[in-house]
């Protein structure tokens, strides 16, 4: 099945997209589709370059780099919430693309379902 | 057209495909930036000529509120933007009856004209979804 | 003590919890999505109108005009601006931010 | 019809909400904060445990057991993994957060 | 020392006050960071000599459950550190009676000692204090 | 009187950060000092120096740079929370500077009244 992710807050500060990565983990591991994540509002915080956590905690950052080129997944950062949060091509993250809100209902319109990540 | 839908080309792809979206809000605007962001991805949504349905439960119906004046809070008042959605070929406002009970509000207090609907209705409503996003 | 609400009451839990925790005489100043907890004719107004007997309750004059919720505060809640606000917080010893 | 809640029903109105919308026979799947909504002996049990008469309940084990709530689920809900969170979603036509 | 308390002297400016600190915590853990950035402020003010208090109301007492495995959620679990306070001389923690009941748990569901107060007792205490900080 | 001010959530996501900079504003305009304007959690991202907002919206970032170089305000980011968050000096708006927690507890000391701005 094709699915298609929203993540709608930022890293570390709400558990949103934890869930939504290990959702995504998940579903690929059981041989799913992942069609895009988008990440929307406090979301396109998830694609920042220069987020340093402590060493003891997860790297949400990575993570996500590391699951799109492992896997191929398209993330996508929402254009006018970056810009509105100070993200930018040269603090994005590897495998993050920055891009316009029609990518999200294009998600809609292709995914079998949507799952929204959220406060 | 290509910028703001994020250089899609409508015509590929999604060719053909009309599905129901619902958009529910559930949000008071101002307090935090949901409503506003979400009225950004609405108007996104009309250039894909998908089916369009917006609902407003709980503290949502309060972003249709009339009379909002954001001066004082140095804040834009989007609500205006609401009016224009007919415009946009978005005339599916469904509102909570339940909601503006609880709130004290009447229709004559909503900004654009909208159907009223009971719990079990706006269930109904749900269920009809094909893709159903909130923010 | 000067507490703050800047939640609805429809959506959290906050207003309700600060009116358990406000002693008498103490003020309540409601802002942002707290002014929604101002108002009359809601579900929770008699609640807010019974505290009213206890504890003074403002609201941020500027939050109820942006949402526009003008002319529907209840009765004996008074209606401040940002200077207003920062003359409670001086007339209070302490501030607590209901979040 | 697949319904994710995400908040504590002490905080906030999102598990109310959904269960007045939820139809007979849908599903509900709490994960996060949600999962205080999943348990025993608190002031929301009751409420869960009828609307377990007309839908499907679930909670995420994971959130469950980060929140040392283990051995405290009403029984019905059914435990699950982030695997069958994947199920779920693909048994469903459509899946609704209540942000 | 230094870098922990963000380069103040601490016997430069603030010697010889002592204030009265309540940090109240409202929030449930894990959901948000709230719980977590929260208690990293509690440690840090440790070093302050100033008298501190905690107060757990709402969906704030479930940061001290009993219990917590975090293991499949793959976020650190900050409970334990909650035991280490004592450590740092700060041991007045103060529980809601009614938050414990909405909840159906009881002193022994929680990971340290407290003292379990009425709302009115709750009222009290924060009236007594100097700075009240919550997050 | 002097008072210290702590913002816990970012720019345009929550109206935490414009409650504050109103509050602070009407203060100095009745001749109260403001202490310190604490940031942390997501408020770090008061401080990011990227934030591009529309140009028919307010801009909060260069709201507080400006204040700060007008009024002389000590606009201070909590270091650990700025690293989960992105925020380093490279990115940082004139008139902000990191620094630890524990000015966050001096504020609270050398002030006469602690105002929380938040969630």
């Amino acid at each position: 099945m094709k699915l298609g992710i929203l993540v709608n807050e930022g890293p570390y500060t709400h558990q949103a997209s934890d869930t939504a990565y290990l959702f995504v983990k998940a579903a690929i591991d059981k041989g799913h589709k992942i069609h895009r994540v988008f990440f929307y509002h406090d979301g396109v915080n998830n694609s920042s370059s220069l987020t340093e956590p402590p060493t003891d905690d997860r790297n949400i950052v990575a993570r996500w780099s590391k699951l799109a080129k492992e896997h191929k997944i398209d993330l996508v950062v929402c254009v006018a919430a970056a810009l509105r949060r100070g993200i930018k091509d040269n603090n994005l993250a590897e495998g993050f693309r920055i891009s316009g809100l029609g990518q999200l209902i294009e998600t809609g319109i292709q995914s079998d379902r949507t799952v929204v990540f959220g406060d | 057209m290509t910028e703001s839908t994020g250089g899609i080309d409508m015509d590929e792809g999604t060719s053909g495909v009309v599905k129901k979206f619902l958009y529910v809000n559930r949000k008071a605007p101002y307090g935090t930036i949901y409503a506003l962001e979400s009225l950004e991805v609405v108007l996104i949504a009309a250039a894909f000529d998908q089916d369009v349905s917006l609902a407003f439960l709980d503290d949502g119906v309060y972003q249709i509120a009339k009379g909002q004046h954001t001066k004082g809070i140095d804040v834009k008042n989007f609500s205006p933007t609401f009016r224009a959605l007919e415009g946009y070929d978005i005339e599916k406002l469904y509102v909570s009856k339940d909601a503006m009970e609880t709130r004290g509000l009447t229709e004559k207090d909503l900004l654009v004209p909208v159907t009223v609907l009971g719990a079990e209705e706006i269930a109904d409503l749900m269920e009809q979804q094909d893709v159903v996003l909130s923010f | 003590m000067l507490h703050t609400v800047n939640k609805s009451p429809f959506d959290r839990n906050s207003l309700e919890s600060c009116l358990k925790h406000a002693k008498k005489g103490s003020a309540i100043l409601l802002i942002e999505d707290g002014i929604y907890g101002a108002l009359k004719g809601t579900a929770v107004t008699k609640k807010v109108e019974e505290a009213l007997k206890k504890v003074s309750i403002y609201a941020l004059y500027p939050d109820i005009e942006a949402r526009g919720m003008q002319d529907r505060a209840v009765d004996g809640i008074k209606l401040i601006d940002y200077s207003g606000f920062v003359d409670l917080v001086a007339e209070h010893n302490t501030v607590q931010a209901w979040l």
